[in-house]
C-alpha cells in the first residue's frame, strides 16, 4: 500500500477526457515523479489530489483516508503540502512572516483565533521558523520584503514554507520551470538533501529530465490523460512507449 | 509593557496624552484671537474625533488588513445608535447597558451580513455590503419606522418606560456622572473645556486603539494580512480564510456599533441618515486619508476629516474678507472669490479634491506623506526601514 | 392586464437610463479595466449640458418698459432672449422650445473632450494600481464635479422642459384596444426609449462592424495579446473612454426633462448602475443592457400597488434585494466571464 | 393645518364630489401630512381611492403615477415635499394628467404645501397647481412691504418664505432673549409661551403654551398660469384666517403628547 493511492480517477471538462482511469501509487518516503508532454493531463492530476478539482469516477486515497470532496486547506491538514509552478508567497509580508503562517496553521488548525497575543511571543515557531531558514540558507533574508526577493528566493521560500510544515507528502509542479541551469541545480541539491535528511514522501511534475533523473526513485509517465509506464528511472529512459510519446508531441 | 513591543506602547502613548490633553492642544489659540477660530477644542468636536477615530480604528482592521473594501459599515454605526437609544428608553439613562448593547446588536448584524457578503470578493463584496446597508437604511425610514421611528429619529420621550431610571438624571449619564457635565478652566487669555462625554469616549478611543495595536501584532492580525496578500496560498497551507475574514469584519462591525452607541450616548438620538451609504463612503475616505493598514492612520484621517469639515464649512465670505482685507481690493475679491469655492458651502469640494490629490500622490495616506517629509529632511532615515515592516502597510 | 402593460412600459423606460449609463460604466471597465465612480456624474454633466444651451439660447438684453413697475415699484427690465431679436419671435421660441435634442450636438464634443481629458490627466495613472484606488479616486473626482456643478448651477432642480410638440401623453391603450386611459405614457418618454434603443443599437453595431471595434472587442478579451500585436491599444482605449462619457453625457442630456436635472443626480444613479453593472455581470455589455432592463421592469412592477401590499416596502429594496440573490447564486453576474474582478 | 386652510379652497375649485389618490411619501412627515389631507377633504364629501407609498430617495415617479388615470380617481394628492416634490409633480405633468377629463371632470393635481424654490424647480409644471404657504412676497401688510423691499434692494429678488421664516426666526429670539433676560434656553422658552406678535408679514402669530404650536393665517396659492416675471410663479388664492385652522391642543390627530419637563443643557 502506498501512502497515496489513485485509483481509476477520470475527469472530463465537456467534450475533453482530461484524465481516463488513472492508477498510481506513491511509496512512503519516495521519490516520485510525473512526466508527461503538455495536456498529458499532469496538472489535472495534481489539481485532484489538492481539492482544486473533483474526480468524476474513482478514489483517490492518502494514508488510508479518501481526500475526495476535502476542500484544499483540509488536505494540508492531512499532510499533504504543494509548492506552485510559479511561487506562490505572501508578497506583502516579511521572510520570516510568511514562515510564521505554515507554522500557525500546522499548531493550530484551519481556523482558531488568537487575536490579543504578540505574534513575537510565539517563541517555539520562531525558533523553528529560524531553524527552517537556515537549513536553506535564507535567514539573512528574513526581515525582507518577500516579494522584492528574486524568483529563486521565493521558490526557496515557497519550498521552506511547505517544509517547515513536516508534511508527508510534498507535492511539486515543475519547480524548475523557468529556471536558469545554475538554479535549477541549486534546486536539485536542496531538493537531494530534503530526500536524504527527512522523512517525506514527494510527487514530483517535472518536464526538465535532468530534474526528473537526478531525483526520482520512481517515475510515471503520463501521456493523453492515461498513465503509459510506471517504473524504475533507468527502465524509463530508453522506454519505446515513452519516446514514441514525446515524439508524438513534437509532431 | 501591557504586552506591546516598546515602539508600540510608545505609539500608545502618544495617542493616550493627545487624547487626554485634546481640550488643551485643540484650543490653543487664545480665545480672543483672530486664530481662535481654527480652534477645535470644543466638546461636540472633539466627542465627533474620538467616536470617528473609533469607526475608523475597526474599519481599518477590515479593510486595511485583509483589503475587502465594505461600502456599507455605516449600517453598524445606525444600528448601535438604535440599539443604544433603545436601552435608554427601556432601562434608563446609564451609558453603560446602551453601549454594550449596541456592541452585541451590531455584532449580530455583521455576522448575518458578512456571512453572506463574504462568500464574494473584490466589488462583488463591496456592492454586496453596498446592498445591505442601503435596504438597512431605506426600511429603517419607512417600513421599519416602528422601531426606528423614521425621519424624526429615534429618542426618548418621558413617557418610555425606563424601568431602571428611578431619581437618576434625565440625560445619558455614567451612574450619575452627567456626558454633559464639564469643568471650564481659564488661564490668562485661555479658555480650556474638559467635558465628561468627551473623555469617556477619550477613554474608550484609547482602549479600542491598544486592542486594535493587540490585534494588528497578533497570529490572528498576520493572518488577515496573509488573507490580503495570497488567498490561494493561505488555503493551500491548511488554513481557512472564510472564518478569519468574518472574524475580521465581525470584529470590525463591533467597532462600528461602539461608534453608534457613543453617538447616542453623547447625543440620544438616532437616525436612519446614519446608515446612507455616503456615511459609509466617508470612513473608507478617513482610512485612506490617514493612511489605510497603518495603526495611527485612520485616527489621523478622522481627526482630519472631522476638523476640516467643521473649520472649512464655517468659513464665510464675510470671515473671508477680514482675513485677506490685507490685500489690494482687486486681489482681495480674486483670492475670496477662490478660495470660497472651496470654504463655506463649497467644503465638499474641498475634500473631494483633497481625497484624490491623497490616492494620486500619497496612496499609503498622510502616513507616507509624514514619513516622505521626514525622508526629505534627512530625519528618520534610518527608522523607515524599520517602520515599514512594523506599522505602515500601504493600502495595496 | 393594463397595468401589466403600464409597468412593462414604465421599466422599459427606467430601464433605458439605467442601460445606458451601464453600458459606458461597462465600456471602461472591459476595456480600461477601470472601475470608474465618476460615472454617474458625466451622467449628471450632460444634463447640465442641456440646462446650459437652454440658458444661453435664452440669454437676453434688457430694456425698461417704463409702463410697468417690478415688485419694488421701479421701472420694469424686459428682457428679450437675442435669438427673438436674429431670428424673429416665432422661430426665436420654437429654437428655445427645442433646446434639449439641441443640446445633444453641444454634449457630443464637450463630453468627448471631457472623457479624454480624465482618461489622459487622471485614469492613465490608475491602470496598474488596485480596484480600489481607482473606485476612490473616481469617487473623489465624483464629488469635485459634482460640487463645481452645484457652485455654478446652485443646489436647486433646474426644469429643463421637453420641446412642447412632445409633451403630454399618448393613449396607448385605445392603439392595443383597451378603453381611453388606461395604457397612457409620456412622448418624451418614448422618445427617451427610442433614443437609448438608438444608442445602445450603435454602440454594439460600432463594436461588431468596424475594425476599430474588432481591436476593442478582442483588447477587452485580452488585452496583453492584442498590444504584443502592436496594435496602439491605449490610443484606442482614450477613445473609448471619450465614447462611454458621450453614451453617459447623451443619456443625461435626454434624461433633463424626465426630471429636472440637479447636481446629486449623478451619485443617485450611480449605486444603482452599479448594481446593474454587477449584475449583469462585469465586462458584459449584453449582460449591461439586459440587466438594466430587467431592473427596470422589476423596479416597476415592485411599485404596484397589489405588490406593495402583499410585501409593503418592497419597491424600496428590490433592486437590491435581486442584485443580492443574483450575486449569490450567479457569482458572476447574469453574463460575466470568469475571473473578472474576483481579486 | 395646511389641510384645515386647503379643504374650503379646494370645495370652492372643484366641488365635493371627487376622487382623490394619494401618493405619500413613505416617512413620518409624509403619512401625517395624508392622514390630515385626507380627513380634511373625506369632510368635503370627497373619496379617497387610494394613498400610495412611495420611497423617499426615489427620483423617477412614473410607476406610481402610470396608476392613477385607471383608477377612477379625478384628484392626485401628492404628498411630497421637496426634491420628492418637483420630480413627481413634473412626472405627472408628463403623463397629461392635467389635460385629462375622468367622471366628466377636469383631472386635477393638489400639492398641499410647497415652496417657491420647490415651484421654481419644477417650472411650467406648478401652473394651476393648488397648494399652501407660510408666507408670501405678494402679501400687502407693512412688514411684509418692508422686508421685501429692503431684501429686494440688497439681492435683486423677492424674498422666498424660506429667507422670510429665518428672518422673523431670528427676530423673535431675540426678542425673546432681551424680555427673558438671559440666553437660558428654559428661559428662552417660556418667554415664548404664549407670545402673541404682529408685524412680521405673517399676521397674528400665536406660539400656544400648551403644546408649542405655532397658529397664524395660512395662504392658499396656485401656481401661476401667465406668470407676469419669474418671480410671480404662484399666486394667492386665499389667506385662510387663523381661526379656521387651530384645533384644540388635544386634538386627536395633531396631539403631540405631552412637553415633558424642560432641560437647559449644561
Amino acid at each position: 500500500m502506498g501512502i497515496l493511492e489513485v485509483k481509476d480517477v477520470n475527469k472530463r471538462f465537456g467534450g475533453l477526457k482530461a484524465l481516463s482511469d488513472v492508477n498510481l501509487s506513491v511509496q512512503e518516503n519516495t521519490v516520485h515523479a510525473i512526466i508527461g508532454p503538455n495536456g498529458a493531463g499532469k496538472s489535472t492530476l495534481l489539481n485532484c489530489l489538492v481539492g482544486k478539482l473533483i474526480p468524476d469516477t474513482g478514489s483517490v486515497m492518502f494514508d488510508g483516508k479518501s481526500v475526495l470532496g476535502r476542500k484544499p486547506f483540509e488536505i494540508n491538514q492531512m499532510g499533504i503540502s504543494r509548492v506552485f509552478q510559479t511561487p506562490e508567497i505572501f508578497g506583502n509580508l516579511t521572510v520570516m512572516e510568511n514562515m510564521m503562517i505554515p507554522l500557525l496553521a500546522k499548531r493550530d488548525g484551519a481556523y482558531r483565533l488568537h487575536a490579543i497575543e504578540s505574534i513575537d511571543h510565539e517563541k517555539d515557531l520562531v525558533e523553528t521558523a529560524e531553524q527552517m531558514l537556515k537549513d536553506v540558507n535564507m535567514i539573512d533574508k528574513r526581515n525582507m520584503h518577500s516579494a522584492s526577493m528574486s524568483r529563486g528566493d521565493k521558490r526557496r521560500l515557497e519550498m521552506a514554507m511547505c517544509l517547515v510544515q513536516n508534511p508527508k507528502l510534498l507535492l511539486l509542479d515543475e519547480p524548475t520551470a523557468g529556471m536558469a541551469r545554475a538554479d535549477t541545480n541549486n534546486t536539485i541539491d536542496l531538493l537531494k538533501e530534503i530526500k536524504a535528511t527527512r522523512d517525506i514522501t514527494i510527487a514530483i511534475i517535472e518536464h526538465d529530465m535532468h530534474v526528473v533523473f537526478s531525483l526520482a526513485d520512481r517515475i510515471t509517465v503520463l501521456a493523453q490523460g492515461t498513465p503509459l509506464v510506471e517504473d524504475l528511472p533507468e527502465n524509463i529512459k530508453g522506454h519505446p512507449k515513452v519516446q514514441e510519446a514525446y515524439l508524438g508531441e513534437a509532431h | 509593557m501591557l504586552g506591546l513591543n516598546k515602539k508600540d506602547f510608545s505609539l500608545l502613548i502618544v495617542v493616550a496624552a493627545l487624547a487626554f490633553f485634546a481640550p488643551i492642544i485643540l484650543n490653543i489659540f487664545p480665545k480672543d484671537s483672530a486664530l481662535s477660530f481654527f480652534n477645535g477644542g470644543y466638546p461636540d468636536l472633539m466627542q465627533r474625533f474620538a467616536i470617528f477615530g473609533i469607526f475608523a480604528i475597526g474599519f481599518n482592521i477590515l479593510f486595511g488588513l485583509t483589503g475587502y473594501l465594505s461600502f456599507g459599515h455605516a449600517a453598524f454605526l445606525g444600528v448601535g445608535s438604535y440599539a443604544a437609544v433603545w436601552m435608554f428608553k427601556l432601562l434608563s439613562y446609564n451609558v453603560v447597558p446602551a453601549i454594550i448593547l449596541s456592541v452585541i446588536v451590531a455584532a449580530l448584524f455583521s455576522v448575518v451580513i458578512g456571512y453572506v457578503s463574504l462568500r464574494r470578493s473584490g466589488i462583488y463584496f463591496s456592492i454586496l455590503t453596498l446592498a445591505f446597508a442601503e435596504m438597512s437604511y431605506r426600511l429603517a425610514y419607512s417600513v421599519l419606522t416602528p422601531l426606528t421611528n423614521g425621519e424624526t429619529g429615534l429618542q426618548v420621550y418621558t413617557n418610555d418606560p425606563q424601568i431602571l431610571k428611578g431619581d437618576g438624571p434625565s440625560v445619558p449619564h455614567l451612574f450619575g456622572l452627567e456626558m454633559r457635565a464639564r469643568t471650564e478652566l481659564d488661564i490668562g487669555p485661555w479658555e480650556f473645556t474638559f467635558p465628561v462625554g468627551y473623555y469617556l469616549c477619550a477613554v474608550i478611543l484609547v482602549i479600542s486603539f491598544y486592542i486594535a495595536i493587540r490585534i494588528f501584532r497578533s497570529p490572528f492580525g498576520l493572518t488577515l494580512r496573509a488573507i490580503k496578500s495570497n488567498q490561494n496560498r493561505l488555503r493551500y497551507t491548511g488554513m481557512n480564510p472564510k472564518p478569519y475574514m468574518l472574524t475580521a469584519f465581525v470584529i470590525s462591525g463591533m467597532y462600528a456599533g461602539l461608534a453608534g452607541g457613543l453617538l447616542a450616548a453623547m447625543d440620544p438620538l438616532a437616525g436612519a441618515e446614519r446608515m446612507q451609504w455616503t456615511a459609509s463612503g466617508e470612513v473608507v475616505i478617513m482610512t485612506i486619508l490617514g493612511g489605510a493598514g497603518t495603526l495611527i492612520g485612520p485616527i489621523l484621517g478622522a481627526g482630519t476629516i472631522k476638523y476640516l469639515e467643521n473649520v472649512f464649512s464655517k468659513m464665510n465670505e464675510g470671515l473671508l474678507h477680514q482675513w485677506f482685507s490685507f490685500l489690494p481690493d482687486f486681489m482681495e475679491d480674486g483670492v475670496i472669490w477662490v478660495v470660497s469655492k472651496f470654504t463655506g458651502e463649497g467644503w465638499h469640494l474641498m475634500l473631494g479634491a483633497l481625497f484624490m490629490i491623497v490616492i494620486i500622490f500619497l496612496p499609503g495616506g498622510l502616513i507616507e506623506g509624514g514619513q516622505r517629509l521626514m525622508n526629505a529632511i534627512g530625519m528618520g532615515k534610518k527608522k523607515d526601514e524599520q517602520s515599514n515592516s512594523a506599522k505602515s502597510e500601504p493600502a495595496e | 392586464m393594463g397595468s401589466f402593460i403600464l409597468q412593462i412600459l414604465n421599466g422599459l423606460d427606467k430601464g433605458s437610463a439605467y442601460a445606458l449609463i451601464a453600458l459606458g460604466l461597462t465600456l471602461i471597465f472591459g476595456t480600461l479595466g477601470v472601475v470608474n465612480f465618476a460615472h454617474g456624474a458625466l451622467f449628471m454633466i450632460g444634463a447640465f449640458c442641456a440646462v446650459t444651451l437652454s440658458r444661453m439660447l435664452s440669454l437676453s438684453f434688457e430694456e425698461v418698459d417704463p409702463t410697468k413697475t417690478d415688485f419694488l415699484g421701479q421701472p420694469l427690465v424686459v428682457k428679450t432672449p437675442y435669438v427673438y431679436d436674429w431670428f424673429g419671435p416665432e422661430a426665436g421660441a420654437a429654437i428655445i422650445d427645442w433646446a434639449v435634442p439641441l443640446a445633444i450636438l453641444m454634449a457630443i464634443p464637450i463630453m468627448i473632450a471631457i472623457g479624454f481629458i480624465m482618461e489622459r490627466g487622471l485614469i492613465k495613472h490608475f491602470y496598474k494600481r488596485p480596484h480600489a484606488d481607482q473606485i476612490l479616486v473616481t469617487f473623489g473626482l465624483a464629488i469635485v464635479l459634482q460640487e463645481i456643478v452645484k457652485a455654478n448651477f446652485g443646489a436647486n432642480p433646474v426644469p429643463t422642459p421637453a420641446p412642447t410638440a412632445f409633451q403630454g401623453s399618448f393613449d396607448f391603450g385605445i392603439w392595443l384596444g383597451f378603453d381611453p386611459n388606461i395604457i397612457i405614457y409620456p412622448y418624451w418618454r418614448m422618445v427617451y426609449f427610442a433614443f437609448a434603443a438608438v444608442i445602445i443599437g450603435g454602440v454594439f453595431a460600432f463594436l461588431q462592424f468596424t475594425t476599430f471595434g474588432m481591436v476593442v472587442r478582442a483588447g477587452m478579451a485580452d488585452r496583453e495579446t492584442v498590444g504584443l500585436l502592436g496594435i496602439n491599444i491605449d490610443k484606442r482605449f482614450t477613445i473609448m473612454f471619450g465614447l462611454a462619457a458621450a453614451v453617459a453625457g447623451l443619456a443625461g442630456v435626454m434624461y433633463a426633462p424626465i426630471n429636472s436635472p440637479n447636481f446629486h443626480m449623478g451619485m443617485d444613479f450611480l449605486v444603482l448602475s452599479f448594481v446593474v453593472v454587477v449584475v449583469g455581470g462585469m465586462g458584459s455589455l449584453p449582460g449591461a443592457v439586459l440587466a438594466g432592463f430587467l431592473l427596470g421592469i422589476l423596479e416597476s412592477f415592485a411599485s404596484m400597488n397589489e405588490v406593495k401590499s402583499i410585501i409593503p416596502g418592497i419597491d424600496q429594496i428590490i433592486i437590491y434585494l435581486v442584485a443580492i440573490v443574483i450575486l449569490l447564486t450567479r457569482p458572476r453576474g447574469l453574463m460575466g466571464r470568469k475571473g473578472v474582478m474576483e481579486d | 393645518m395646511s389641510a384645515a386652510a386647503l379643504a374650503p379652497v379646494l370645495q370652492k375649485l372643484y366641488g365635493n364630489e371627487r376622487s382623490a389618490y394619494h401618493l405619500t411619501a413613505d416617512y413620518t412627515w409624509g403619512w401625517t401630512q395624508q392622514e390630515s389631507i385626507q380627513a380634511a377633504t373625506e369632510a368635503l364629501g370627497w373619496k379617497t381611492v387610494n394613498n400610495v407609498l412611495t420611497p423617499l430617495a426615489q427620483t423617477d415617479f412614473s410607476s406610481y403615477i402610470a396608476p392613477v388615470l385607471n383608477s377612477g380617481a379625478d384628484v392626485l394628492v401628492l404628498n411630497h415635499y421637496g426634491g420628492n416634490m418637483v420630480n413627481s409633480l413634473t412626472n405627472a405633468v408628463q403623463f397629461g394628467l392635467r389635460e385629462k377629463q375622468v367622471n366628466g371632470k377636469n383631472f386635477e393635481i393638489v400639492v398641499p404645501l410647497y415652496s417657491e424654490l420647490m415651484a421654481k424647480g419644477a417650472g411650467a409644471n406648478i401652473k394651476g397647481i393648488v397648494g399652501s404657504q407660510n408666507w408670501d412676497w405678494k402679501l400687502e401688510d407693512e412688514g411684509t412691504k418692508a422686508f421685501v423691499k429692503s431684501f429686494g434692494t440688497k439681492y435683486g429678488f423677492p424674498p422666498s418664505q424660506a429667507a422670510q421664516t429665518c428672518y422673523a426666526q431670528a427676530m423673535l429670539y431675540a426678542d425673546a432673549v432681551e424680555r427673558a433676560g438671559s440666553f437660558n434656553p428654559c428661559a428662552v422658552a417660556e418667554a415664548l409661551e404664549g407670545f402673541e406678535f404682529d408685524g412680521l408679514g405673517n399676521g397674528k402669530t400665536l406660539y400656544r403654551a400648551d403644546d408649542h404650536q405655532c397658529f397664524k393665517d395660512v395662504l392658499v396659492v396656485r401656481g401661476a398660469e401667465n406668470p407676469q416675471d419669474e418671480f410671480h410663479l404662484v399666486e394667492i388664492v386665499e389667506v385662510t384666517p387663523v381661526g379656521q385652522v387651530t384645533y384644540a391642543p388635544d386634538h386627536p390627530m395633531f396631539a403631540g403628547g405631552e412637553l415633558g419637563q424642560c432641560n437647559p443643557g449644561a
